[in-house]
């Protein structure tokens, strides 16, 4: 493999506490290291800056859903499929892109890995054949488990080492990354049209309460020791008056202490939390609720949050929070896409339109910005689009441009049709705070990989970690003062290094890199319950025998795994 | 008693057609199967048509030779049903309303007895139409 | 004004698409830089000066431009798509999308048109001198905003699925339809003065839709709600008025509800 | 001594049956029985070994006759094919696997190529249906775990899906349905008494192209609004009983097939069936599915839709753009428009299920056809390739009817030297990219 030294850059990373200095990065074999022979190529960023490759912690990339997306929306790409010149193939699709262009779409934002933020594990290998069509990024995915009827069973038992057992097994059989859980209850409760909006609502049937599924999946998941943390999409979403569940949710995190050999310090991550910090008891009289969601999660340092930015798009909402989706339809009555998996989970898809002129999106504009600027750790607070929900990831230089220049977003606010209502109803007009450089990188790259447990190799240019870089062409001695400008720089990296290979020349994608899929093998005690659970299930309510379940090997032909060891926890 | 019957055709799977098919498109299962029209008993008398005889089936596009047989799957009078096949193709409208899907069901067909006619093999009706058997 | 004239030298093998042929792409060429726009033909991309003999010149802006489209275009698809302003005149019959996301401007058709014509048309005037095909001012798949705008005229028969998903604007068809006209309307007018097949008005939320003719089969989501006498067109005639579809969501505006309305010469 | 293999997966509906037991003869090379799959099914593995299977590639003569050539030879002639015709129709699918799709989709793209899918014809109504306006649905197991009304609407599953009432939708027995058959309400709406009607509690007989109308007056009941007195020739007061007691369900499912898909209106017969199962979760819970035929038909539009974002009737023609019209890029349009100008069959039999006008076009064009079997396509086309048969012969990505995918497996070695639908692609690709390099388009 190539040497490269990237000379005079200005280095922005959080991992060392560096800031902007110039300084050169060496790379070898696919690592960075401390220095390399006069013979490597010499990459000139001066002028430029250089940051790890990005880490995203959640967005809708591959399975099912995603794909439902795709295909019952054909007018989100009739105008919009195009082949660049190169050696990549056809790239179509606004909201919800094709695999070709996710893959490069992130390369060219100077990304290198994305999570893929639910799988139905029913579902897994449709997940894993979109991973492994998906070029140049590593990925993995996330089960969903708050719905699962194992978990509500084993859960309302306090049973937490057969549902750590259990969320061992899925992993296996899913090639599945850490436990995703989503409107916990509700997505069961929807299977008969119903919901819970709070975390005490009981779950029918199942005689348990959202409340108690979290604690137990965040108890279950330290007892495993993953690399993530358990990672929640919270009850009652897009709801006025929502904030209140949200930090009773967030509350139930306290005294729980990370049990990890991974340096992640949360033990819950809870997601887009833009759609959860909403004060009121309607539209008319919605406000944001970002202040106190925040004033909470800065406080304990045991959360970590990403945003769910909106970003005023036309796009497609999708989420296996089917009751939601549901409801949404009813408000827009724009076509509604539900499918609900056997024990599992559900999903939902509606497609929809962020009118800048409508004050209630407008308001969750400012609500999303409101939390990242709010956030006093950068390391724990990460933006995200939750694409495609709040808006493509594509759109995520141009999110930056709202949070790092004070002037670009109050031009938007101001500029909204409704500026004085979303005013009022918000706060962000009276915050000053621009996102700088370094905490961008915090918020894009070390924060994710530490909270996803990879900080060993990723979200840094430490030597010996991963050379997985990005080089913008940004002089950060001349950052530029305009929206356009600052989006037009951050949409196509210089350069993108993955594993030490030029993926991306100024925006052109010129190597495929050597993807990689990303699971987790927790080896747990042999736990006889819950293999004669599996058992039982399979043979009297899936649809499909056991032995078809697991994920073939072929489907993740380089796969990256982390390997947990639990079976002596007792 | 009327030298020809005008009946609303329509073109379905059966499980025996299922079955041919796997067996081979040349199979004798497949053959027996696909060759015939189901026609309701009250449409076989109007016709004078004696089940498991031949009769001549034209549609707007051209006609095929099937053998007329009951079926268990009861239809009303004035509806008919040619399994889906070759044979039940040479007589379906390609015209798709602009939506892909042929007439495969719901038009309107003319039935006589053409009980000396011969019925044509799976391979042999579909060249035939398309011109490329030698004679 | 000033016109382009293009006359075609010889009918594709295949089917020519035309994309480019609009007075929108045209203003402020020369003749030489509108002969080498291209086309496609299956993979293939000639120019336009392989297939056509160009004449005249074009205007500075497409409002200024007017084009003229002589032979045998029956295999050619696009002309007229996307054009926000101008004049577009065809003198033959043509292929599919023929004015389709047409915003403004007038583009004339002498001769029949093929499906997908006036698709999501959102302004301008579209007028079809001979007969049109299948989903004429319908939406593109999977979309729910069809023609939102303009005016949309057929002297002849249009085929099925006309005007689905139609949120705006008029449509006036001379002669007969096929099944499916206004299926999902949300708006819009259309003005039918022949026949209908069956299925007129299916799932439409809100819109009205004239018939002078007859309806094959009426839906038995529509019922009659009284007699009107209204001026259609340039018609003063008596019309039975039905609402419906009232198998459908309807909106409400200040506490009542909005229906679509079928009104039925008598 | 022969062997059993268990949990094999039924290439045959798309019902994905993945519980049958083949046993296989010592050396791997024949099946000797299958368990637990049903009559289509069985005779599918059966026919695996028939006597003078064609193992090698045909060519046709010019006195109409075939003759034996190698693969090279095959794999030569079919690139040429493809990169000297300026639009060419790829058209089947539905009876391969994921990971030869994909291969396929590679070269269509290279060439400027349509790919399209056997839904064109089966369910490619149900797909513009669900462009349209959504579909909300679920997993076979959801029915089999919840479902207390049951509504087959235009499908026939005891002839199409044989073993879909018994392991799904009627007889079984779930967590939330111990009284299995017992506790389910079971409808048919149809405009014959089929055997799945025969199963049903309620037969609706239908006047045959009156869905639309019927199901229109469901919608309209469900409003609580007047109805004629009858529609498509079934009595008011039964539609007001049965959308009563639709509104009871504590979940309900309608399946519904070609009988909607392919009679007047299509599209538009399952769009309004879908906005009635919509409604109906204004009351309780509805889920709607679509009788997908081809074992792979879905794992097709699946494929398509990830890398280009349209489930069937994909125009790559252009090379550099994805388009999608069904009544435009949907094979038998092309073919009745004379469109393409040479044909590339996989995985199916439109000569056997495409209406004769159609097939008459094809037969006048280049013409290839990849399949294990003489077929009635192979014996119009210029080339026939034998491959392996997936499913039986080499194993590859499936998704059932409801979407899951699920992965099927190899149980017998292929004929030797017969090469699997993979390979081939591979091949041809390979070829394709000489070709162009070499300066053919």
């Amino acid at each position: 493999m190539s040497e490269y030294i990237i000379r005079n850059g200005h280095v922005f990373d959080p991992v060392q506490g560096i800031k902007g200095d110039k300084k050169d990065i060496a790379v070898n074999d696919g690592k960075i290291v401390d220095k390399v022979g006069s013979g490597a190529k010499v990459i000139d960023a001066k002028d430029k800056t250089v940051m790890a490759g990005a880490l995203e912690v959640h967005a809708h990339v591959a399975g099912p859903k995603v794909n439902a997306g795709r295909w019952y929306r054909p007018e989100d790409k009739h105008f919009d499929s195009h082949k660049k010149p190169g050696m990549t193939r056809i790239e179509g699709g606004k909201s919800i892109p094709t695999v070709f262009k996710t893959g490069y779409e992130y390369a060219r934002l100077g990304f290198t890995f994305a999570m893929e933020a639910a799988m139905p594990p029913l579902y897994a290998r449709h997940v894993h054949e979109e991973i492994h069509d998906t070029p140049i990024i590593d990925e993995a995915a996330l089960p969903v488990f708050g719905n699962n009827w194992f978990i509500l069973e084993y859960l309302k038992n306090q049973e937490i080492e057969n549902t750590a057992a259990y969320i061992a097994w899925v992993l296996r059989q899913t090639k599945g990354y850490g436990v995703k859980c989503v409107n916990p209850g509700g997505t069961e409760a929807w299977a008969w049209g119903l919901n819970c909006l709070t975390i005490h609502d009981p779950v029918p049937y199942f005689d348990i309460t959202p409340a108690e599924i979290i604690t137990g999946l965040i108890k279950a998941n330290e007892f495993l020791g993953l690399p993530h943390s358990m990672h929640l999409h919270q009850n009652d979403l897009g709801n006025p008056g929502n904030y209140k569940t949200t930090i009773d949710s967030l509350k139930l995190a306290e005294n729980i202490k990370a049990t990890n050999n991974f340096g992640r310090e949360q033990v819950l991550h809870s997601t887009h939390i833009q759609f959860h910090s909403y004060k009121g008891t309607n539209w008319g009289d919605f406000e944001s609720g970002a202040k106190e969601v925040m004033d909470y999660v800065n406080k304990q340092k045991n959360l970590t949050i990403d945003t769910g930015n909106v970003t005023l798009d036309e796009t497609t909402t999708m989420t296996a929070d089917g009751p939601f989706e549901h409801h949404l339809h009813g408000l827009n009555h724009l076509k509604w896409f539900n499918v609900d998996v056997e024990l599992e989970t559900a999903a939902g898809i509606v497609p929809f339109i962020y009118d800048p002129n409508n004050a209630v999106f407008a308001s969750q504009w400012a609500v999303g910005l409101e939390i990242a600027l709010y956030a006093k750790d950068p390391m724990r607070c990460f933006i995200t689009t939750d694409h495609p929900n709040a808006g493509p990831f594509t759109r995520y230089p141009r999110v930056y441009s709202w949070l790092m220049s004070k002037k670009v977003r109050d031009e938007r606010l101001n500029s909204f049709k409704k500026a004085d209502k979303v005013i009022s109803a918000t706060t962000l007009q009276e915050i000053d705070r621009e996102i700088t450089l370094y905490e961008l990188a915090a918020m894009t790259r070390a924060g994710p990989a530490k909270c996803l447990g990879l900080s060993k190799d990723y979200g840094g240019l430490k030597v010996g970690m991963n050379a997985d870089i990005a080089i913008y062409n940004i002089n950060p001695d001349k950052f530029p003062s305009d929206g356009p400008s600052i989006e037009k720089a951050f949409a196509n990296v210089a350069y993108l290094f993955k594993d030490g290979k030029i993926c991306v020349e100024e925006g052109k994608v010129v190597d495929m890199g050597h993807k990689q899929t990303f699971w987790v093998d927790a080896k747990v005690k042999e736990n006889k319950q819950v293999m004669h659970d599996v058992r039982e299930k399979f043979l009297r309510y899936y649809s499909v025998n056991e032995a078809n379940y697991p994920v073939p090997e072929s489907y993740a032909p380089h796969q990256h795994i982390i390997s947990v060891d639990a079976s002596g926890v007792r | 008693m009327a030298d020809k019957i005008t009946l609303n055709m329509i073109t379905c799977r059966t499980i025996q057609q299922g079955v041919g098919m796997e067996a081979g498109k040349t199979s004798k299962k497949y053959f027996d199967a696909c060759t015939i029209i189901h026609m309701h008993p009250e449409d076989m008398k109007n016709l004078g048509v004696w089940k498991n005889t031949n009769v001549k089936v034209t549609s707007s596009v051209g006609s095929v030779i099937v053998k007329a047989v009951e079926t268990r799957e009861d239809l009303v009078p004035g509806l008919a049903h040619i399994p889906m096949g070759p044979w039940a193709n040479r007589i379906v409208p390609a015209y798709t309303f602009s939506t892909g899907e042929p007439c495969f069901k719901g038009f309107p067909v003319d039935v006589e007895i053409a009980a000396n006619e011969r019925i044509m093999g799976a391979v042999e009706v579909l060249q035939d139409a398309c011109g490329l058997i030698r004679k | 004004m000033n016109t382009v004239t293009l006359t075609l030298k010889k009918v594709p093998e295949l089917y020519l698409e035309c994309e480019q042929v609009t007075p929108d792409t045209f203003a402020g060429k020369t003749l030489d830089q509108i002969a080498g726009i291209t086309g496609y033909h299956g993979k293939e991309m000639p120019t336009m000066g392989e297939y056509f003999t160009i004449t005249g010149e074009s205007g500075a802006t497409a409002a200024e431009t007017k084009i003229v489209v002589n032979g045998d275009c029956t295999k050619i698809k696009y002309l007229g798509a996307k054009m926000t302003a101008g004049e577009m005149v065809i003198n033959s019959a043509c292929d599919m999308y023929t004015g389709a996301w047409m915003k403004g401007g007038k583009l004339t058709v002498n001769g029949d048109v093929h499906s997908f014509c006036g698709l999501a048309m959102a302004g301008g005037e579209f007028i079809i001198n001979g007969n049109a095909g299948n989903y004429l001012g319908a939406a593109y798949r999977g979309d729910w905003r069809g023609m939102s705008g303009g005016v949309l005229r057929v002297k002849g028969n249009a085929g099925s699925d006309v005007a689905t998903f139609m949120t705006g604007g008029e449509m006036i068809i001379g002669g007969d339809v096929d099944i499916h006209l206004g299926t999902h309307m949300e708006g819009g007018k259309i003005i039918l003065k022949g026949d209908a097949n069956r299925r007129i008005g299916g799932q439409l939320v809100k819109g009205e839709i004239y018939v002078f003719g007859t309806i094959n089969v009426m839906l038995p989501g529509y019922k009659p709600v009284g007699e009107v006498e209204l001026e259609v067109d340039g018609t003063k005639a008596k019309f039975v008025d039905y609402i419906g579809d009232l198998g459908e969501r309807h909106p409400k505006r200040k506490g009542e509800t909005v229906y679509g309305h079928l009104y039925m010469k008598k | 001594m022969p062997k059993e293999v268990t949990d094999v997966i039924c290439p045959f509906c798309g019902t994905l049956c993945d519980d049958i037991v083949i046993t296989v003869s010592d050396d791997n090379k024949t099946i000797l029985g299958v368990k637990n799959a049903c009559a289509i099914g069985a005779e599918k593995f059966n026919h695996q070994r028939e006597p003078g299977r064609v193992t090698r590639p045909r060519m046709r003569q010019a006195d109409g006759t075939f003759k034996e050539v190698s693969y090279d030879e095959a794999i030569d002639w079919t690139a040429k094919m493809l990169v000297k015709s300026r639009k060419t129709l790829m058209y089947g699918w539905a009876s391969t696997s994921c990971q030869a799709m994909s291969i396929g989709h590679e070269i269509a793209e290279k060439t400027g190529a349509i790919v399209d899918n056997c839904a064109t014809v089966c369910h490619g109504s149900s797909l513009i249906a669900i462009e349209d306006v959504g579909v909300p649905s679920c997993t076979l197991g959801e029915v089999k775990n919840r479902a207390d009304r049951v509504i087959f609407w235009g499908c026939n599953p005891a002839h199409a899906h044989p073993r879909h009432m018994s392991r799904y939708s009627i007889f079984p027995r779930g967590f939330f349905t111990v009284k299995g058959h017992k506790g389910r309400k079971i409808y048919c709406v149809d405009c014959r008494y089929t055997d799945t009607a025969k199963c049903a509690d309620e037969f609706i007989q239908v006047q045959q192209g009156f869905d639309y109308e019927l199901l229109n007056a469901f919608r309209t009941a469900a409003r609580g609004e007047a109805l004629p007195d009858t529609v498509g020739g079934v009595p008011r007061e039964k539609i007001y009983e049965i959308v009563e007691d639709l509104k009871q369900a504590r979940f309900g499912v309608i399946f519904f097939g070609m009988g909607l898909t392919h009679s007047m209106g299509r599209n538009h017969n399952i769009d309004i069936a879908i906005n009635l199962t919509r409604d109906m979760n204004d009351y309780t819970k509805f889920a709607i599915m679509a009788m997908r035929g081809h074992w792979n038909v879905t794992g097709s539009g699946q494929v398509l839709g990830w890398q280009y974002g349209f489930p069937y009737a994909v125009d790559l023609s252009r090379r550099d753009q994805a388009r999608h019209q069904t009544g435009e890029t949907t094979s038998v349009d092309l073919l009745n428009r004379s469109e393409v100008e040479a044909c590339f069959y996989i995985a199916t039999d439109p000569g056997a299920h495409f209406p004769v006008d159609a097939m008459i076009s094809s037969s006048r064009k280049p013409t290839v056809t990849i399949d294990p079997h003489i077929n009635c396509t192979t014996e119009i086309s210029d080339l026939h390739i034998p491959v392996a048969l997936v499913g039986v012969e080499v194993g590859g990505c499936a998704y059932r009817m409801d979407n899951v995918p699920i992965e099927t497996r190899k149980v017998v070695e292929p004929p030797e030297g017969v090469l699997t639908d993979e390979e081939l692609l591979t091949k041809i690709s390979k070829r394709v990219d000489e070709l162009i390099a070499g300066g053919g388009t």
